[in-house]
């Protein structure tokens, strides 16, 4: 497994008012998010443990462009890849953006 | 050990048990007490009719009112693979066998099982640890999948495998790996009486299911007493 | 005097010599090794049936069993390196000489057997060059043909998945070539004649029909949320705006999950009979729910599928039928009309490169080519006009006088950014060029040359190379949606930008669609049992696909 | 057509939301405090925040209910050493509470990288299970996810007092994959699923009796079928027991001797059985009505 971590600063904070929420599952190219919100609204801190090695700079590509466009602030986000493809974890990030924003079911 | 030792062992006053098809039973007195024996031997397989066989005699016993105790003598290979079994509902059958054994237990029969060859998969879980004390012989060979399989379904090499289970008792086969996981509360030693270690046995307390408690004092399952106890204490708080 | 007769004179020699082992035209199974060597000269240029579907497999396996020592040197000319077989008879040296178009399940052996020299390589075709090299400079002396049944004559029913068989007989027996069948049962009168027996030599009872593989039949429960994506930006962002009508799919899920968003989401775009009415196409189970909701009004097919033929049977308005009832399929006639009649070829590929060359060779696999390139190209020879043809000729050459301009056919790649096990879709250079030269080929083998490449899709968005105006545009346009691959990260981000303004690049949200709107639920059928009852009952689906 | 809320196509997540009253459900060592798979790091595996199962209590028409549900994709949905503590812990409440609880099964099996963890606690679950249902706590199985309910899996769901299964759901000790491996194809294709879910699957369990209501596959059937089964009585004692002594031998007894499941559906008297497997649920359940072998509460 290899380990990643990311702080970033988004535009946007996180909107609604849930504590957290979790989208996805660990298995073969899926992944599972975990949002948390506990942290600052100017940051959001992105844990990674991926099973596929060497794709750091992926990885950062990828959550530059999920901060900007999606509002990630004050969120704790802790990720267990299951060797996802970019696509699906783009995707899963927004799911759990959208998710967090709803009403407490 | 071999079976007619076991028993020579355990019954030196003689025994009144029987192996039909490699299917176990009958009883014996130890002291005075009577113990009902049933079990599988000759590492066969347990299909529907063997299960069902292995129930209809805990039924009878349990059907007779005593307490006597019921020892399970286990030497077996895994349940049946088979296409006629699955279609006929082995998993029921299995399961029904289990069940037997713990109604047994608890209408307060001591329900014992003496591991002393193998065991694996659904007829380990059907027999030997669905009694209320488990304990082995040394060279009983336990596993729920041996390793040329697990390197199959894992697509490790086998040697990986082997250096992996040098760590951690957690998932290769054998007895000492599963006693440390809390599933062997005891082995017994060959050299002494068998029907003296079965009375010492007899005579310690047995409370609820302490295998988890037991697996995590010798280090196999670290989390499993904790986590089971801490969702229900969150149940009866919630 | 020149004698200009020897090919007639040699084929009476051979049936000749075939005649002892038959009974009329009748070979028995058991005598089929003794029979082909006495029908069989060393050296023979010999058509061994079999595509990507279906397989002369009896025969096949004769002929790989049969003693090199009186049997070499054959010059193979057939569609489909298929079955181990196929690659038996070079290994044991019954054949030397190989010409082909397609090696799905071999590839990786292929490849392996020609860089050890146990083959010796003509060329890799397309099938319809494959086929019209049969009339020129590959005509088989020897074709060993599949089909369904024959009467005593030899008239055979070849049944739905009749595909190559006019095609190889007609070059073969009208050349003085000599044509065996294998069929799976000898009846008095077959249900129709799709080929006249005074074509056909001799007929090997093989009492099994021959292999088919059911290659077209995608799961819909295995379509994922992003292959979705890509079939709504297809729809909404190809599809509808050049009014594509006539077209065909290849294999793959993004293009299944175009054909189960039909009637789902094209029906609420309001689209139904102004795109996907006609298609050159194999009888796609998942084309299914759309078929039964209206959408499509014709379809003519290369072959059959597996499970598809009573459903076929019961829906003779839509697709080509015999007499008999059954689907006449035929892969050469299919072929011309996805070239020439198509305004659009849509299918998914392994790799594309900077300037839009796309191939599905991989370092130690040859895939062969099989159709694609023919769907996938645009013919310089066509003249017909139609609004796509002509829309996407407006956008490759806005200045040219319109009554001069040459129409484009719409050739589209459709695929995601990473492929299975992550590998990138997207590279700086395609394997097959290593490959080349690996094998020594003079030709790299490219699937879809850049030139006949006019979208590309990906969930990243659409990419129109046909509104670049040069080949810089063209690799930032391809860069532009190849998502997080090495190539998408090296993008020019401010020129893509550009690119977008100016539509050449666009966007999910460009074309008003949210990425988190692609949801399993909107496919027409989720699973192969849904294609089941939706066809009433019709289509009944191969063992391995069933989840009940 | 595959319904908008398949229980096949959903996550553990999405079937409870959609089983309970909504809003109800409330989860026990959620995935935030992070109870990971202590043993998958050594075969350098990704863990999950869940370990694959979630447990908590919701209700069901307003009454209190437990709930553990597998999820089927996460390793198969085996069972682990926390995977399993969470449902023995969950059974073992029940029994103290007294309150009735449904699993949602899909798994298959014990999970390797923890075979011996996860075989005990396959034992520990149906020892719970059973103490649970002999202090008259009803636990139902509801079967119909990706997985199936396969191997040690299929032994607790035999400890169930009911079952609900769709056709779906498949339960096995062994594994198609696992009889082909150790007994060769002759004895089982395990391509060819139509007999894998002949002899496996929901519709065949549902007509001989080895489960007890057939549902749709959708999540508010599966809750309707619930809610009539929970009405039912779950006890488990010595009556119950030698009652399905008598309907287990009598299976064996009334269909030891056929070949595949089309011989017992025969047997029973449905007509025209070949089609059994392509019917869609309503007619399915018209041709078997009073047809097909009853568990009775006998399990």
């Amino acid at each position: 497994m290899e380990k990643l971590s990311f702080t970033m600063k988004p535009s946007t904070p996180a909107t609604g008012t849930r504590a957290r929420a979790i989208v996805g599952v660990v298995a073969s190219g899926n992944l599972e998010v975990l949002l948390e919100r506990n942290l600052p609204a100017n940051i959001c801190i992105i844990d990674i443990a991926t099973a596929a090695r060497g794709f750091a700079a992926v990885w950062e590509a990828v959550i530059e462009d999920f901060v900007t466009r999606r509002p990630a602030g004050g969120l704790h986000i802790s990720i267990n890849d299951g060797g996802a493809r970019p696509d699906m974890v783009s995707l899963r990030l927004a799911q759990g953006v959208r998710l967090i924003e709803e009403l407490e079911a | 050990m071999e079976l007619a030792d076991i028993l020579a062992s355990l019954f030196p006053g003689g025994h009144e048990v029987a192996v039909t098809g490699n299917l176990i039973s009958g009883s014996g007195i130890i002291n005075a007490i009577k113990v009902h024996v049933i079990g599988i031997a000759g590492q066969s397989p347990l299909g529907c009719e063997g299960a069902l066989i292995l129930a209809g005699h805990v039924l009878e016993i349990t059907r007779k009112g005593s307490a006597a105790p019921i020892l399970v003598l286990i030497d077996s290979s895994s349940q049946r693979m088979s296409r006629r079994d699955e279609l006929l509902g082995l998993s029921e059958c299995l399961a029904h066998l289990a069940k037997t054994l713990l109604l047994a237990g608890a209408q307060g029969h001591r329900t014992i099982g003496l591991l002393y060859g193998g065991s694996a998969a659904g007829a380990f879980i059907a027999t030997a640890l669905a009694t209320g004390t488990l304990v082995a012989l040394p060279g009983a060979h336990p596993a729920v999948m041996d390793l040329p399989s697990m390197a199959r379904v894992t697509k490790l090499p086998i040697e990986v495998l082997k250096a992996k289970a040098e760590k951690t008792p957690v998932f290769a086969p054998g007895l000492e790996n599963l006693a440390q996981t809390g599933a062997i509360h005891a082995v017994w030693n060959p050299d002494q009486s068998l029907a003296e270690q079965f009375l010492a046995l007899l005579a310690e307390q047995t409370g609820g299911d302490a295998r988890d408690r037991l697996g995590e004092g010798r280090g196999g399952r670290p989390k499993a007493a904790s986590i089971a106890q801490r969702v229900e204490k969150e149940a009866s708080h919630a | 005097m020149r004698n200009w007769s020897t090919q007639k004179e040699a084929l009476a020699l051979r049936r000749y010599a075939g005649q002892r082992y038959a009974c009329g035209k009748s070979v028995a199974l058991d005598d089929l090794p003794q029979f082909l060597e006495a029908v069989l000269r060393p050296g023979d240029r010999v058509c061994l049936e079999g595509d990507n579907q279906k397989q002369a497999d009896i025969l096949a396996k004769a002929l790989a069993n049969l003693d090199p020592g009186k049997i070499h040197d054959l010059h193979m000319v057939q569609s489909g390196v298929v079955l181990p077989e196929h690659l038996d008879v070079f290994e044991k040296g019954v054949a030397k000489r190989l010409d082909f178009s397609y090696s799905g399940p071999q590839s990786t052996r292929i490849a392996r057997m020609l860089s050890g020299g146990k083959i010796e390589l003509g060329a890799v075709h397309t099938y319809l060059e494959l086929f019209a090299r049969y009339f020129i400079d590959l005509t088989p002396q020897v074709a060993l043909i599949a089909a369904v049944s024959a009467d005593r004559d030899g008239n055979l029913y070849t049944g739905p998945n009749t595909e190559d068989t006019p095609t190889v007989v007609e070059a073969t027996s009208f050349k003085s070539g000599m044509v065996v069948a294998q069929v799976a049962e000898i009846v008095d009168k077959v249900p129709r004649v799709d080929i006249p027996g005074d074509l056909v030599h001799f007929v090997v009872d093989a009492k099994k029909p021959f292999y088919v593989e059911p290659l077209f039949t995608r799961d819909p429960g295995a379509i994922t949320e992003t292959q979705i994506l890509t079939a709504m930006l297809a729809i909404k962002g190809l599809y509808a705006p050049y009014g594509v009508r006539r077209l065909n799919h290849g294999i793959g899920f993004n293009t299944a999950a175009i054909e189960l968003l039909l009637p789902t989401y094209g029906e609420k775009l309001g689209l139904k009979g102004k795109i996907c009415t006609h298609f050159a196409l194999n009888p796609h189970p998942t084309l299914i729910p759309a078929i039964e909701a209206g959408w499509v009004e014709q379809i003519h097919s290369f072959g059959s599928e597996v499970g598809m033929d009573d459903y076929l049977s019961a829906r003779s308005d839509i697709f080509f039928t015999g007499p008999d009832g059954s689907l006449r399929s035929n892969r050469a006639y299919c072929q011309v009309a996805g070239l020439y009649a198509c305004d659009m070829f849509i299918g998914s590929t392994l790799q594309i490169d900077l300037q839009g060359h796309s191939s599905t060779v991989t370092t130690n696999r040859i895939a062969g080519f099989g159709g694609a390139p023919n769907m996938g190209s645009d013919s310089r020879g066509r003249r017909h006009p139609s609004e796509p043809w002509l829309k996407a000729g407006a956008d490759a050459d806005p200045n040219a006088a319109a009554g001069l301009r040459r129409g484009r056919k719409l050739v589209v790649q459709i695929g995601e950014t990473f492929g299975e096990k992550n590998v990138p879709l997207f590279v700086e250079q395609l394997d097959a060029l290593e490959l080349a030269d690996k094998l020594d080929l003079d030709l790299a083998p490219v699937m879809i040359y850049g030139d006949d490449v006019s979208h590309i899709i990906t969930e990243d968005g659409i990419a129109n190379l046909l509104l670049c105006r040069d080949n810089d545009e063209r690799e930032q346009a391809i860069r532009g949606v190849a998502g997080y691959t090495d190539v998408g990260r090296a993008r020019d981000r401010k020129m893509v930008e550009r690119l977008r303004a100016r539509g050449v690049i666009r966007r999910p949200e460009d074309l008003g669609i949210d990425p988190l709107d692609a949801d399993r639920r909107m496919l027409a059928a989720r699973s192969i049992k849904d294609l089941m009852l939706a066809s009433g009952g019709l289509y009944q689906p191969p063992s391995q696909f069933r989840n009940w | 057509m595959t319904s908008e809320n398949s229980w096949y196509e959903a996550g553990a997540r999405q079937r409870v939301a959609a089983l309970l009253d909504p809003g109800s459900f409330a989860e026990f060592i959620g995935p935030e405090q992070r109870e990971i798979s202590p043993h998958l790091a050594i075969f350098d595996l990704p863990e999950q925040f869940d370990d694959g199962i979630i447990v908590g209590h919701g209700t069901l028409e307003g009454r209190r209910i437990l709930v553990a549900a597998q999820e089927g994709r996460f390793m198969g949905g085996a069972f682990g050493e926390v995977h399993g503590a969470k449902l023995t812990g969950l059974l073992r409440a029940a029994r103290t509470l007294g309150e009735p609880v449904l699993i949602l099964f899909d798994t298959g099996g014990v999970r390797l990288q923890e075979a011996n963890a996860g075989e005990l606690a396959i034992a520990e679950i149906m020892r719970a299970l059973v103490e649970a249902r002999m202090a008259g706590v009803q636990v139902v199985g509801l079967i119909g996810g990706r997985a199936g309910c396969y191997g040690g899996g299929s032994l607790i769901a035999g400890c169930c007092s009911a079952l609900i299964v769709s056709e779906q759901g498949r339960i096995s000790v062994s594994g198609p994959e696992v009889i082909e491996t150790n007994k060769g194809i002759e004895e089982f294709d395990s391509r060819d699923r139509a007999l894998v879910w002949r002899t496996m699957g929901g519709k065949h369990r549902y007509l001989i009796g080895g489960a007890d209501a057939f549902a749709d596959d959708d999540v508010l059937a599966f809750r309707e079928a619930a809610l009539i089964v929970l009405a039912g009585n779950g006890r488990l004692d010595a009556d119950v027991l030698e009652a399905e002594q008598q309907r287990l031998e009598h299976r064996l007894h009334r269909f030891g001797k056929a070949h595949d499941a089309i011989d017992i559906w025969t047997d029973i008297g449905v007509s025209e059985p070949t089609e059994i497997p392509g019917l869609a649920t309503d007619e399915f359940l018209r041709r078997t009505t009073n047809k097909r072998e009853t568990a009775n509460g006998a399990r």
